[in-house]
């Protein structure tokens, strides 16, 4: 049997620049486990793209479309941007029901659409609803209680934004403002010279590193308006260390990951296939665990039958069994073929809450001497 | 050239100035030289000869064998009715229009497959209708570029324009736009004889100027006739267009209705009656 | 009450900002009106034309920093600027004789080429990702800055802190200079005068010897140079990112209108206004105030008149108000 | 051969396209295209309405698709009790205050005699006004914003039936043009464009930013459906047996079936619209709107008020592109701000008209089928195509892969060839203005 | 009939028209005649609300239509013709004339859909009076050809048609002579003297032909740099000094004017 999954992203438009590290993190997974042979009695994988455009529903909805009902897809890894993925999921993974697994579909928005997809919308990376939470706890053990806010005017910016000021108020801190900037747009002075104003101990950027967050940061510092930052998890990347070096010393930051054997890890596997995307780019492991997550539960399910399969989605990737790290597909299709169960771990160490989304544990991260460093994990 | 059948000038209504700039669009085609060689025999200094040709290549014809013709020294004129086709024969001569059949010889050589561009290089000079001055350059800078292809010291011909005109001198830092209708006209003229060209064609120099300056007009383009160059010229305001005339052509709907000196035609009772109102 | 520090505050946040960002779109805008005024239509391919140029110096900069050349203090990318800008002339060039040549013998009506160069936009956008990828892409190098915070704070022993990148000194100068060399070029030089004749009348141009094709041509040289040289410095002070260049052709666009199209002088100031619109009405003017007024005065608010959520709305809507009281921009462009 | 002949083949041919899909892909996709197709025939529709019978360059589309879609978030969704509790008549005072604020102004200026009084009369009027518009409107946007933010914090809509949206869709962008008509069409059409421009960017931002209104960027999802919900459906027995009757698979069967509810729908308006489009271009009224384009100076002085039918037509071109917007928005199932782009929305309608054909509404409504199939196709068609050209390269060649990977850059590169083909070959569009 | 009363016009600091007060008589054809520049059709364009004055009123039979928009005044039957012809390049000949009638009824949206049955009625009618106006200028051959296709004269004749296609009281003429051949504007001329005995139309002409003037103008007003210099019969003013210098000119120096005499 030859299946297809699709990879259903944004590969133009306004997120193009990080998809295109996603999507190659994503047919690396079907690609190892297609390599492998092992999938359900040697059936090969391959993965399609769809083109999802972030921001047009109807292109996006017209790409599911075609994947679902003409390629036949199995599974689709994606869609990104919470908007679009909205739209194909209601529009035609649910009435087609195939199992879709965002990894970057964050918004706590499509939290409550869990409860009518029939069981078929999971996400790899957690909800902002929890991450709110944690950064402002890191921010308080830090003496931090006065700070500005930006964040990028999407569901995952404003999402993220107002759990962590309910959360951040709620222990007492304070937020000076709250500044959306918008992503793709040619100049940023207005918000960082209205941020500077208001002031604070920390500006925290709930944005990419990739897009408008970057050009917030790099305003920020230069006109001095702030030299100490946190980042959440569109943030933290290599690419952040690498455009900014030790001129953040002292940042602080977080993102969904245990350990940081994980993310080495993850790197060395990217390294490994010889492709020329960034592994550390916002969203990119969990594209790869996404793709993984299907691929196993076809097989500890022992079909490619969506309506079967996702069922096993969870077990999978949580306890019991074995823990499986990127790049040991191979073994963990050997484990579950055998009837034995798998923990799998992944690039983001994947840890599945209901209703089907990540369980949020986060790598509390400092930058110092320019490099990131691991606090503690939480 | 024409719009109708040129479905990339079809005229969409972009009157949105905030996307498109209609102004100044020209008419004229831009096309690649052909060949000229030279004719012997007898020849008048500028002839289109026998013309037949249409705006479009499958529009009809609106000229029908259609001949003019001028000499150094010599004011032609050319009269008729509306639509006849003096403009267009003026056009034609220009190679502004692809002639069927017939020719146009200047000085001997045959330039009917030049671009017009290329006609201004051998010396023509056109003034159209209207639209014959750059209105936001100054007149001087008009004048300017009118010698735009001579490469030599222009002071004394601007000098010499002045002469012609000295309304202008006064008026040389102004913008041209800013000039009254005759003053315009006279602007025009002078530009095209910046060019030191070898023919004059002017298409209804005086339509629309005040008497006054109509006289004044057609005294410059006397005294600029004497000098030697020829002047061929397209006039509505036929009878004291002819009173000066040394040729005379009168068009009827593409063809040479009468053909004549100046005062033949103006003498001939026909011509009078249809042609010149009596 | 410091009124220096409160001046140097809505210098280092304001000023400075505005003026380099300002710079940038005048110099985009100059381009967009040198098109609309001689070549008579908006050209919807500018964003991406300049995403073109500013990719061709990347290019170049990462071969010099390969070979091991640099321009000192300054960024490599100077020196690539010109044989990026040679080869944005051949690209325009080429486009030019591929697509505009055809209709411009046509006659063709000036929305055609609109239209034709939405097409071109698109092409370019694609080309542009084809070859460089959608990436953010950083290409800055060299001394980062012309006086940075803290030495400006070491100096002045001020509590509030200036700082001017190199670029955004770079970004002016240039700015000023280009301008200053085109006004020359076109009000002074036989060819300029040429430009401006068929800018005026074409027919007529063609009559006194002028070769349509030529001025054609020139105008795309003095385009491409303008467009690399706004894309690089924009590309130095922010980041090379092609989407980004896209989303600039709408104030860039903004820019030349409310100056008024045609009028180069008014691109320049359409870019600033623009600019100094985004960046000061939706500024909090909290701690300019602070420092500004007495200290049982000094706001406990922001002080903010819009958030900036509304900065690109607002700047638009100055855009419709100059509109209204300028119809056909502060300087009177080429609408009648 | 004739013109109807040739514009029936166009039609034929773009229909095969779409049949094409059909066995090519699925059904499913091409009954989709058709849909969305249909929704871009009716924006289209509206454009060509300024643009091609008045010559209004209308580049805010997306302002007035986005409106309609917020039209539908604003009729049918069900009202949210505790945020209407929380702040809601807060809100519509602190509106109420701030509409009374400009017609303050507005009277100060026309009542007062020019000068310095009047001058800082007004400001007074608007400063202290706006002050206190926001003091009481931000505590009740506040308010409802708090009322649970990840699932609501809005106030909700109407709770009407969902096809009651699409004319109200129309009638809010109506509104809209209203406005931006009175402003920019009185004193020139020439800055019309970008006075468009500028609306759409704010309706934009209003609708990403005000929360309360409809969720700003958080989106509102799970719009009611005017047709049946495909898993009730696939849950329904008598259906199911149909289905299974017909011999189609009961998924596959459910999902064409919503698909066709919702292209008869959208059937039925395309065809009402296009009726009454055609109507009027060949009537005087046409012929009248036709003189404007051509000269408004002398159409003026022949008696026919330019500004007002500028303006009429402005609004009514507005309307269906809002009528559309929020037909699309249903389709969707859920209002996305952040969706609205430029290039999507605005751009890629120009095309379609000026590849259908401008002035000219069947042209209109051709492009709309016809750019959005190829808006949808050459995607998989610039995959296949890279994936040819590389036929021949090594699996592992740098540009074999380099191609491969930036083929999805293929599609704004495609849409960018087809439209300069069209123009040069076809420059008057595919069905020109007779 | 139509009163102007000191009427001003500035573009910027140069005032085309400067101060002009004059009477047109009900019933006359009036003639304006002054030298290029001097601001007659400046003049027209604020009499026809094309252009808003700087100041001054300009009345018609005693109401106030200073800045009246041009579509209404086309209402109260004012009419004009440009100077450069504005034809509607895209439309035939025979429908440039034909849009012309104000009021009907297909005009108006509702009944375009609603009502078919009236507009084919009133369209006939049209069609039928468009086509007589195209013969009377003897251009109806050309009733199918797009205006942007015949020639500068025949697009005048077109300017002119339109007026006459609707009951008009007032008609200003901006001239329509230039540009046409003169055999064929001694027709038009007579069509304007027809027009004013038997439909009592008032005519304003502005014309540069003293021939033409003379055929039809009583009274006949001279302006020069924005003011009105002279008024009265046209031999009075023929004999005015001023207007000779600023614009009739005492003929031509040289040969030319020995021509025309031969
Ligand atoms: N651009 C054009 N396309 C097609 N036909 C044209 C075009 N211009 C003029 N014609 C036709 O050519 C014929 C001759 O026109 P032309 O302009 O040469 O006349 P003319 O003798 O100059 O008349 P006038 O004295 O009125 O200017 C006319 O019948 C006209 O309909
Ligand atoms: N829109 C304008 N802006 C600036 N100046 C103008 C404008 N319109 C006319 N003028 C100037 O006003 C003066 C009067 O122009 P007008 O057209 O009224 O002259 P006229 O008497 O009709 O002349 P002609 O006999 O040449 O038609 C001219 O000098 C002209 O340049
Ligand atoms: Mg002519
Ligand atoms: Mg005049």
């Amino acid at each position: 049997e030859e299946i297809k999954i699709g990879v259903l992203l944004g590969f133009t438009g306004p997120i193009e620049s990080t998809v295109a590290h996603m999507g190659p993190a994503a047919h690396l997974a079907i690609k190892e486990v297609s390599d492998s042979g092992l999938l359900l009695d040697g059936s090969t994988v391959v993965g399609v793209n769809g083109d999802t455009t972030c921001i047009d529903s109807a292109a996006a909805t017209a790409a599911a479309e075609r994947l679902i009902t003409s390629d036949g897809v199995k599974g689709i890894v994606g869609g990104d941007c919470s908007g679009v993925t909205g739209a194909v999921l209601n529009n035609v993974a649910l009435p087609n029901g195939v199992v879709m697994i965002s990894p970057s579909a964050t918004s706590p928005a499509l939290s409550h659409r869990n409860n009518e997809d029939n069981g078929l919308f999971f996400r790899t990376a957690p909800s902002d609803a929890r991450q709110g939470v944690v950064m402002a706890e890191i921010l308080m053990e830090e003496g931090i209680d006065e700070v500005a806010v930006t964040y990028t005017n999407n569901d995952y910016g404003k999402g993220l934004a107002d759990s962590f000021q309910a959360a951040f108020e709620e222990i007492g801190g304070a937020v000076t403002m709250t500044a959306a900037h918008e992503d793709g747009k040619a100049d940023y002075s207005a918000e960082v010279g209205a941020l500077a104003s208001a002031g604070g101990q920390r500006l925290v950027v709930a944005g990419y590193v990739d897009q408008g967050g970057a050009g917030i940061v790099r305003a920020a510092l230069d006109t001095g308006a702030f030299d100490t930052f946190h980042f959440p998890d569109g943030m933290m990347s290599d690419a952040l260390v690498e455009n900014f070096g030790s001129e953040i010393n002292g940042s602080t930051g977080q993102h969904p990951s245990p350990t940081a054997e994980l993310v080495e890890r993850f790197k060395e596997v990217a390294a490994a296939s010889g492709g020329d995307w960034e592994p550390t780019t916002p969203f990119t492991p969990e594209s790869y665990d996404a793709a993984a997550l299907i691929l196993l539960a076809m097989q500890a399910a022992g079909t490619s039958d969506p309506n079967v399969y996702k069922d096993h989605i969870m077990d999978v990737a949580n306890a019991p069994g074995e823990p499986i790290q990127a790049g040991e597909l191979a073994k963990a299709l050997e484990i579950l073929a055998d009837g034995g169960d798998v923990d799998y771990v992944g690039g983001t160490g994947v840890e599945l809450i209901e209703p089907g989304e990540a369980a949020g544990l986060y790598r509390q991260v400092l930058i110092k001497d320019g490099e990131n460093t691991t606090v503690q994990f939480r | 050239m024409s719009n109708g059948s040129n479905p990339y000038r079809s005229d969409r209504g972009n009157k949105d100035r905030s996307i498109t700039n209609p102004h100044g669009v020209g008419e004229i085609p831009l096309r690649d030289s052909g060949k000229t060689s030279r004719v012997e025999g007898e020849n008048p200094f500028l002839i289109g000869e026998k013309m037949t040709g249409g705006y479009a290549k499958n529009a009809p014809d609106i000229l029908h064998e259609c001949t003019i013709a001028v000499n150094p020294g010599e004011i032609a004129v050319i009269v008729g009715p509306n639509g006849a086709g003096k403009s267009t024969a003026m056009k034609a001569v220009f190679g502004m229009l692809d002639l069927r059949e017939g020719r146009v010889l200047l000085d001997g050589e045959d330039i009917s497959a030049l671009s017009p561009q290329d006609r201004v290089a051998k010396g023509m000079g056109f003034v159209p209708q209207t639209n014959n001055i750059f209105t936001s350059l100054t007149v001087e800078e008009n004048l300017e570029m009118g010698a735009f292809i001579r490469r030599d010291d222009i002071s004394d011909t601007m000098a010499q324009v002045y002469d012609l005109f000295p309304i202008l001198k006064e008026k040389r830092n102004q913008a041209a736009g800013e000039l009254s209708g005759g003053q315009r006209q006279q602007v025009a003229v002078g530009r095209s004889l910046m060019t030191r060209p070898k023919v004059l064609m002017l298409d209804e120099p005086t339509a629309g100027v005040s008497p006054i300056v109509m006289d004044e007009l057609f005294d410059r383009i006397i005294e600029v006739a004497r000098t030697g160059l020829p002047v061929l010229m397209v006039e509505q305001n036929a009878r004291q267009a002819l009173g000066i005339a040394d040729r005379g052509f009168v068009l009827v709907q593409g063809r040479n209705g009468h053909t004549g000196t100046g005062k033949e035609l103006l003498a001939d009772p026909e011509v009078r009656a249809s042609f010149l109102g009596g | 009450m410091d009124i220096l520090n409160a001046l140097i505050v809505l210098a280092n946040f304001v000023l400075v900002p505005a003026i380099t960002y300002g710079s940038q779109l005048a110099l985009g805008a100059l381009g967009v009106t040198m098109i609309y005024g001689i070549l008579r239509f908006s050209n919807f391919a500018h964003g991406d034309s300049m995403a073109m140029g500013t990719m061709v110096a990347i290019l170049l900069t990462w071969l010099f920093q390969s070979m091991g050349i640099s321009a000192g203090p300054l960024p490599t990318a100077l020196l690539a600027l010109p044989f990026a800008i040679a080869a944005t002339i051949v690209f325009l060039l080429v486009t030019d004789r591929l697509v505009y040549r055809f209709y411009r013998r046509q006659k063709a009506k000036p929305i055609i080429f609109v239209m034709a160069s939405l097409g071109v936009m698109f092409v370019y956008n694609g080309l542009v990702r084809f070859v460089l990828g959608p990436d953010d892409h950083r290409f800055t190098d060299g001394e980062r800055f012309i006086i940075s915070v803290r030495d400006f704070k070491a100096l002045t022993g001020m509590s509030e802190g200036l700082a001017i990148r190199t670029t955004q000194g770079l970004t002016v100068i240039t700015a000023v200079i280009v301008v200053a060399a085109l006004f020359w070029f076109l009000g002074r030089t036989r060819t300029g005068k040429s430009m401006r004749a068929y800018s005026d009348n074409e027919d007529l141009a063609l009559l006194s010897g002028i070769n349509p094709e030529r001025v054609v041509m020139y105008t795309w040289m003095i385009v491409a140079g303008l467009i690399t040289i706004a894309g690089v410095l924009y590309g130095l002070d922010k980041s090379f990112k092609p989407f980004t260049y896209f989303q600039l052709l709408l104030p860039i666009f903004a820019s030349a209108i409310v100056g008024g199209l045609g009028s180069p002088l008014g691109a320049i100031a359409g870019g600033f206004i623009i600019a100094f619109s985004e960046v000061t009405i939706t500024y909090a003017w909290k701690r300019v105030l602070t420092y500004a007024l007495p200290d049982d005065l000094a706001p406990s608010g922001l002080v903010q008149l819009l958030s900036t959520d509304y900065k690109f709305a607002v700047s638009f809507m100055i855009l419709v108000i100059v509109l209204l009281f300028r119809p056909t921009g502060i300087f009177r462009g080429k609408s009648v | 051969m004739s013109e109807t002949m040739k514009n029936t083949l166009l039609f034929a041919a773009v229909a095969g396209l779409i049949i094409l899909t059909g066995f090519m892909q699925s059904w499913n996709s091409a009954l989709f295209i058709i849909n969305m197709g249909l929704i871009s025939a009716i924006m289209a529709l509206g454009v060509n309405l300024q643009w091609g019978f008045a010559g209004l360059f209308n580049v805010g589309v997306m302002g007035f698709v986005a409106l309609g879609g917020l039209a539908v978030v604003l009729v049918s969704m069900p009202p949210v009790g505790d945020a209407w509790a929380a702040g809601g008549a807060q809100v519509l005072i602190g509106l109420v205050l701030g509409g009374a604020t400009i017609a303050g102004g507005v009277v100060i200026y026309q009542k007062m005699a020019p000068g310095r009084a009047r001058t800082l009369a007004m400001i007074a009027t608007l400063g202290v006004g706006f002050f206190v518009y926001r003091f009481v409107f931000d505590a009740g946007v506040e308010a409802i914003e708090a009322v649970n933010p990840a699932g609501t914090g809005y106030l909700g809509g109407l709770g009407l039936p969902v096809l009651l949206a699409w004319p109200v869709g129309g009638l809010l962008a109506a509104g809209a043009a209203w406005f931006i008509g009175k402003t920019a069409l009185g004193l020139r059409s020439d800055y019309l464009a970008i006075a468009t421009l500028g609306i759409a960017e704010i309706v934009i931002a209003v609708l990403k930013n005000e929360d309360w209104l409809s969720r700003g960027v958080k989106n509102v999802a799970g719009l009611p459906r005017p047709v049946p919900n495909e898993i009730d459906l696939q849950q329904d027995p008598g259906f199911v047996a149909r289905a299974e009757g017909l011999g189609i698979d009961p998924v596959i069967a459910s999902s064409l079936y919503v698909k066709l509810g919702y292209a008869f729908l959208f059937l039925v308006v395309l065809v009402i619209v296009l009726w009454l489009a055609q109507r009027a271009l060949h009537s005087p009224w046409g012929r009248m709107m036709r003189a404007i384009r051509d000269n408004e100076i002398a159409a003026e002085a022949m008696g026919k008020d330019v500004t007002a039918r500028h303006l009429q037509v402005f609004i009514l071109g507005s309307a269906i592109c809002g009528m559309a917007g929020a037909m699309m928005t249903t389709l969707d199932g859920q209002l996305t701000p952040s969706s609205y782009q430029p290039l999507r929305f605005t751009f890629l309608v120009w095309v379609m008209v000026i590849v259908g054909g401008s002035g000219n509404n069947l042209g209109s409504v051709l492009g709309g089928f016809l750019i959005w199939f190829l808006w949808v196709q050459v995607e998989p068609i610039g995959h296949w195509l890279m994936s040819v050209m590389t036929y021949s390269l090594a699996e592992d060649n740098a540009l074999r892969l380099h191609l491969l990977e930036s083929a999805a850059h293929m599609r704004l590169l495609t849409m960018g060839l087809i439209l300069l083909l069209v123009l040069r070959f076809s420059p008057r569009g595919l069905i020109p203005e007779k | 009939m139509i009163t102007v009363d000191d009427v001003h016009k500035h573009f910027g600091g140069f005032h085309a028209v400067d101060g002009a007060t004059l009477e047109i008589v009900e019933g006359s054809i009036t003639g304006l005649i002054g030298p290029n520049g001097a601001g007659k059709t400046t003049l027209f364009n604020v009499i026809a609300g094309v252009l808003e004055p700087t100041s001054g009123r300009v009345t018609m039979s005693g109401e106030d239509i200073t800045g009246l928009p041009p579509h209404t005044l086309f209402h109260k039957g004012l009419l004009r013709t440009f100077q450069i012809a504005h034809e509607f390049r895209s439309m035939t000949c025979r429908e440039n004339l034909m849009m012309v009638p104000g009021d009907q009824s297909g005009e108006r949206l509702w009944n375009t859909w609603f009502g078919r049955r009236r507009i084919a009625e009133e369209e006939r009618a049209l069609r039928a009076k468009a086509d007589e106006v195209l013969e009377f200028l003897t251009i109806e051959h050309l009733a199918d050809q797009r205006a942007d296709e015949v020639s500068g004269g025949q697009k005048k004749l077109l300017e002119l048609g339109r007026t006459m296609m609707v009951g008009a009281k007032i008609v200003f003429l901006d001239e329509v002579g230039a540009g046409v051949n003169r055999t064929l504007l001694n027709t038009i001329g007579d069509a304007i003297i027809r027009l004013n005995k038997e439909r009592n139309y008032t005519f304003v002409v502005i014309e540069h032909d003293m021939d033409f003037i003379d055929k039809l103008c009583d009274p006949v007003i001279c302006m020069a740099e924005g003011k009105v210099l002279a008024q009265g019969s046209l031999a009075e003013i023929k004999a005015n000094e001023q207007v000779i210098e600023a614009y009739l000119g005492t003929g031509l120096k040289n040969k030319a004017k020995a021509g025309v005499e031969a």
